[in-house]
């Protein structure tokens, strides 16, 4: 057995983070966020839990060490419930230990709730961890640099104004050698949707940018794109525990909706960003439910498939197996539509066991793939079970519309030779679609 | 002792039943109070039909991912809570004593059914203890307080067994008894065994935010 | 509480010049007769009658063999020879004491009353 | 929209084109149009051939063509502008003549009130900053956003980050690379972030709303911070009148509105922005949440009683007396409120009301796809398969209407008895 402190990761945020603290500023800190933002929730969590132990089992981590100091009970025991106990009385160190488990050993999945009789929400006990944290600025250096990023440029990549535009039309122009009347509308007026996609897309994969704009122009549909700040929906900040600009982030994403008087947001094949938009955002500014309806990729590849208004030339050959993403399976509830348009674009599925709601998590998301390299070793081993889950499958494709999803399974299938393809749904259906050029 | 049975089945019961009942409406009030407060937002995603979906497949058994996935603990924890709810409320003895101080009276379970109930309570709570100490996981997390609630559980059913079956002395055993239940609910209100209180409603919560918000089961 | 208690033993001494042969014909008893309650889910309890009167120094029968109306004990009057169950019949009804109740505060009552006396369940109902 | 005297205001409606996708040139598209404001004029960007792109206003295209046009806006003044890229080479194009300077990358078209100046932001070798009428700033910076023209035009402003930051470093951003730079000319303070500056009405200061520590937020005037610091702040706004800096502001949990650093509306509201001035900086409006979920207008700390889930919008008459904003539910049922009072129709999408002289309230709503124009809650008889935004007469008694319907566009000026619906 073994505890947070025996596994100790240095991390140039973390160390620079616990150097500017005094046992004083921590006690201050704590006992504000504790009485000022928390409520009955916390306070029944950590009252009724009865210590069982049922949760280990959820937990990727712990079922890839069968360590208890990786079950969701030990993260609380190891941070919050210590942080309770002293009442904030706690070191530096003791602050490191916190920021290492909430921040890179536990996604946020909620898988653990399925596992809960007393449905507690480890996943929001470790959010109030990030919180503290994040208040005694201790986050790790790599994922509070994308939420500097989203502060200063209200994006997670550090794109200038520009640079997403001319993205934008760098990639119009790469697609119309392929479909020469295709465009990417921008800031166009009381289209049907408004189209929003994650920093890295522009950044790192363009060609996602490139397949949705051939899908929409293919499907002849009225959409845009807007100009300005606003079209990323990807936010970290959200996960480094700093509220305050998550919901900056958020009311810039729905303003770019409103001010293009769009009649619904649609948003690329990532799982986070659908958090913050669906789920988090939207609450801190008030907005009981999102301003303007939210729509996942899935969801909207479902409709553009079930309406016929993209058709499926040749099935992606060879039968697939589906990851369900944790923030809209669980979150969301889209597992039935995903099987939908994966059963409609390729050959059949093999399932992996569990699957839906009980999925095992990628281990990259809740921001963990985000901090960076100093975990990368941690998050990779803590997934050895997803690996063996994806590897019993047997089959050589496996779609998960998500990406940071892509990112930690990427990394599992390389440590542990499991021989798998990713895809997109949107790399499927740009592949296999009815092309219109091509007639 | 007389006199000590005679403060145990007499002020001391009121005492008990007054704090467990005054304690815990208080301590729901004031969690609904604060909830109101600081939680506000989170209240208003709160659905009855959710909750209620909810806690119907978390009160059966195998019913939940949780369940199905450790079987030998979803069994005991089954038997046990249904007999330590059922054994005090229906168990001849309590009735008769509700019946010569109050005049109340009901249908009790019959003894041989009772007594094993009970026997089934010391059981799992010995399995409880079993797991406690053995399983890697639960005692990573194992506190004093833990202890503390299972030993005032297991004991009053113990001292209860022993009364019935009138082994050691009848008045000793059953004062004992009747002071260890009365601490069990004294208990209740101010320690983890407030998870009879609030279980419920944080059930019911995260049944409301799975079923309402993001359309998904949460067993 | 002393007064009370003198007024009592009084009324007890003179009665028990006029009832007092009713009082020794139970000589022989042991326990609590429980026939009446048909399945009785607990043993007889143990009484044995003199033997408990003498020690707790007990002459007046109407002590425990107390009469009443409507509903409201009388201990004025002596009902000794009239079954129990007669005016406390086993299935209680509104405005009566049912049997079971009417032993157990008969007996518990006073054992706590004086401080004296099996008051817990196994005491009297002892397992064979 | 400032509205001429000089137009046209005779009643009436008039067919500008019988084919609104009409061009002279053939093209092998059109993109979406824009109206003039007096409604004379429609245009919109046409796909000539390969890397030709060119406005074609009322069927006549422009004369120079381009390798890429975008963003067709017309100043208030009735000029046609676009961002037009020659030879790889941005730059702005106003009425067919594009500025002389050109840049790597040009955006954000921006005019003064009354037209007269045209902005745009600009990057050039990696630099960024402000365009003027063809001038840019002296000094450009290694990056800069939340651009803003003052209303008269004779001040620009921006955040800029005055300090190189490399990669991953976040103790170096976490002691400061933003500024505010006015004209060019940055502050000497810097600050963690610096967002939304604002010009006074004079255009002689700028407020901006600032973070200086991951978690202290406040507003800084002139590069000066308010002494006081907040959990969160919103866009800062000036008192036209007397100078004194508004802001919505978060404390203990709760948004209210703080006024050079002290509170002014007690932090109360689930939520609370978009603060704005009447002219005399009598009245101050914001949108506010009494409740959570439930979104008003607030006019000196008080909120309408009037709530809805989505309230936006928010414009004002300069005397102050005519406050109107939007709400919707889920992006449906779209309302207009006018002084806390709702009109009744409801529409699948409203285009934000617009106030007139006199107090009259417009506004371009959808219903069933069809758009209309209403004035004080009534509809124009006439639907529209696209309006333009309504906009009033110099005296407010007419309402200009600009529309394409049956592929005809149209110009129509309304006198207020003709909206009957």
């Amino acid at each position: 057995m073994s505890t947070i402190a025996d596994r100790r990761i240095e991390d140039a945020g973390l160390e620079a983070g616990i150097a500017r603290l005094t046992p004083e500023k921590i006690k201050k800190t704590i006992e504000a966020v504790l009485a000022g933002e928390c409520g009955a929730r916390l306070k029944t969590y950590i009252e009724t839990c009865v210590r069982c132990g049922m949760c280990a089992k959820a937990c990727h981590y712990y079922m890839s060490h069968k360590d208890p100091s990786y079950a969701p009970v030990g993260k609380v025991k190891q941070t919050m419930w210590e942080i309770i106990n002293k009442k904030g009385d706690v070191t530096p160190e003791f602050i490191h230990q916190c920021a290492q488990v909430a921040y890179t050993e536990c996604n946020l999945c909620r898988r653990c709730m399925h596992y809960c009789p007393l449905g507690i929400d480890t996943a929001y006990i470790m959010s109030v961890v990030r919180r503290i944290c994040h208040k005694l600025g201790v986050t790790p250096q790599y994922i509070q640099d994308t939420a500097h990023s989203h502060s200063a440029t209200m994006n997670q990549m550090w794109v200038k104004d520009d640079e997403w535009i001319d993205t934008l039309f760098w990639q119009e122009d790469e697609a119309r050698d392929e479909m020469p009347n295709l465009r990417i509308p921008l800031d166009k007026e009381g289209a049907d949707f408004m189209y929003s996609v994650i920093a890295p897309e522009p950044k790192f994969r363009t060609q996602l940018i490139y397949q949705a704009a051939y899908i929409f122009n293919a499907a002849g549909l009225n959409w845009t794109m807007p100009s300005f700040p606003g079209w990323d929906n990807s936010n970290m900040a959200m996960f480094t525990g700093d509220s305050e600009i998550m919901a900056r982030i958020e009311r810039q994403h729905f303003e770019a909706a409103q001010r293009l008087r769009v009649k619904r947001i649609v948003m690329g094949e990532c799982g986070h960003a659908f958090r913050a938009v669906y789920d988090m955002g939207n609450r801190w500014l008030g907005w009981k439910w999102h301003p303007v309806p939210v729509v996942h990729s899935i969801e909207f590849f479902w409709e553009l498939l079930t309406s016929g208004k993209i058709k499926i030339a040749q099935k992606y050959p060879g039968p697939v197996t589906v990851h369900d993403p944790c923030n809209t399976i669980r979150g969301r509830g889209l597992m039935d539509k995903l099987r939908e348009v994966v059963n409609m674009i390729c050959d059949g599925i093999v399932e992996m066991h569990p699957n839906r709601e009980h999925n095992y998590c990628c281990c990259a998301g809740g921001g963990v793939i985000n901090c960076g390299p100093p975990f990368k070793n941690v998050r990779i081993v803590g997934n050895k079970i997803k690996a063996e889950q994806l590897k019993a499958t047997g089959v050589k494709t496996c779609v998960a519309p998500c990406h940071n999803c892509h990112g930690g399974l990427d990394d599992i299938i390389h440590k542990f030779d499991v021989g798998m393809e990713l895809k997109f749904l949107g790399d499927i259906i740009y592949q296999c679609m009815e092309k219109p050029e091509a007639e | 002792m007389n006199q000590l049975y005679d403060l145990a089945v007499g002020p001391l019961t009121w005492l008990a039943i007054g704090v467990f009942v005054i304690g815990s409406l208080y301590r729901l009030a004031a969690m609904y109070a604060m909830a109101k407060k600081k939680d506000g937002p989170y209240l208003t995603y709160m659905s009855w039909r959710f909750s209620l979906r909810s806690i119907m497949h978390w009160i059966t058994p195998f019913g939940s991912l949780g369940w199905k996935e450790n079987p030998a603990l979803t069994i005991v924890t089954f038997i046990f809570h249904i007999c330590l709810i059922l054994v005090p409320i229906f168990l001849m003895s309590h009735i008769v004593l509700w019946d010569q101080f109050k005049g109340i009276s009901y249908p009790a379970l019959p003894d041989g059914a009772a007594d094993l109930m009970s026997v089934a309570v010391i059981l799992a709570c010995l399995y409880f203890i079993w797991r406690r100490v053995s399983d890697p996981t639960v005692k990573f997390v194992t506190s004093c307080q833990d202890w503390t609630v299972l030993i005032l559980v297991l004991l009053t059913f113990c001292t209860g067994f022993l009364s019935y079956h009138q082994i050691g002395s009848s008045l000793v055993m059953t004062t004992l008894h009747i002071l260890c239940g009365e601490a069990m609910l004294i208990a209740i209100p101010f320690t983890r065994l407030s998870h009879m209180i609030f279980g419920l409603f944080t059930r019911a919560y995260i049944g409301s935010e799975f079923g309402n918000v993001r359309k998904a089961r949460d067993w | 509480m002393l007064k009370k208690s003198l007024m009592l033993l009084a009324v007890a001494a003179v009665s028990l010049c006029f009832f007092g042969p009713a009082a020794f014909s139970q000589e022989d008893m042991k326990n609590v007769p429980n026939e009446v309650f048909g399945a009785p889910r607990r043993p007889a309890a143990v009484f044995p009658h003199d033997a408990h009167n003498e020690k707790a120094q007990i002459e007046d029968c109407a002590v425990c063999h107390h009469g009443g109306k409507d509903g409201k004990m009388d201990k004025e009057d002596m009902t000794a020879g009239t079954a129990c169950v007669e005016c406390h019949p086993v299935a209680g009804a509104p405005g009566q004491t049912s049997l079971m109740r009417a032993f157990h505060k008969q007996c518990v009552g006073c054992h706590l009353e004086r401080k004296a006396g099996p008051v817990a369940c196994g005491q009297c109902h002892v397992n064979k | 929209m400032q509205a001429a005297s000089t137009w046209d205001w005779t009643p009436g409606k008039k067919t500008i084109l019988e084919d609104a996708t009409a061009c002279s040139s053939e093209y092998e598209w059109m993109q979406e149009s824009v109206a003039s404001p007096d409604g004379e004029s429609l245009a919109a960007i046409v796909k000539l051939g390969d890397e030709e792109f060119t406005m074609c206003v009322n069927g006549e295209p422009w004369e120079n063509v381009f390798e890429k046009a975008w963003n067709p806006k017309y100043s208030p003044d009735g000029r046609l502008t676009a961002i037009v890229m020659t030879d790889m080479a941005w730059t702005v194009a106003i009425e067919a003549e594009a500025w002389e300077e050109t840049y790597d990358f040009v955006w954000n078209t921006s005019f003064s009130e009354n037209g007269e100046i045209v902005a745009a932001s600009i990057q050039s070798e990696g630099r960024y900053g402000w365009n003027v009428d063809g001038t840019p700033w002296d000094e450009l910076f290694e990056n800069a956003n939340n651009f803003v023209l003052s209303k008269d035009g004779s001040a620009t402003a921006a955040a800029v980050q005055v300090k190189s930051l490399a990669q991953a470093d976040i103790a170096g951003f976490q002691s400061g690379i933003f500024s505010v730079a006015v004209g060019g000319v940055a502050w000497d303070s810097i600050f963690m972030n610096c967002w939304t500056p604002a010009f006074d009405a004079t255009a002689s200061k700028v407020a901006t709303a600032i973070r200086t520590s991951l978690y202290d937020y406040s507003v800084a005037v002139d590069g000066k911070a308010w002494p006081a610091s907040f959990a969160c702040v919103w866009e800062p706004a000036f008192n036209p009148a007397t100078g004194e800096v508004v802001a919505p502001v978060r404390h203990q949990g709760a948004w209210g509105m703080a006024q050079d650093g002290k509170i002014l509306w007690k932090p109360a509201f689930f939520q609370c922005w978009r603060p704005a001035f009447s002219d005399d900086g009598k009245i101050l409006a914001a949108i506010v949440a009494p409740e959570y979920g439930k979104f008003t207008v607030a006019v000196n700390g008080r909120p309408w009683e009037a709530m809805f889930p989505v309230v936006t919008d928010l414009v004002m008459s300069p005397d102050g007396a005519t406050i109107a904003a939007q709400s919707s539910e889920d992006n449906v049922n779209f309302r207009i409120m006018v002084n806390g009072k709702v009109w009744n129709g409801t529409y699948d999408m409203a285009f934000g009301p617009v106030v007139g002289p006199g107090g009259n309230v417009a506004c371009r709503v959808e219903k069933a796809g069809k758009q209309a124009i209403l004035l004080n809650g009534k509809a124009y008889p006439e639907s529209f398969d696209q309006a333009f935004d309504p906009i009033f007469s110099p005296d407010g008694g007419k309402v200009l209407i600009r529309g394409v319907a049956g592929g005809k566009y149209q110009r129509i000026v309304a006198e207020a008895g003709a909206f009957k619906g």
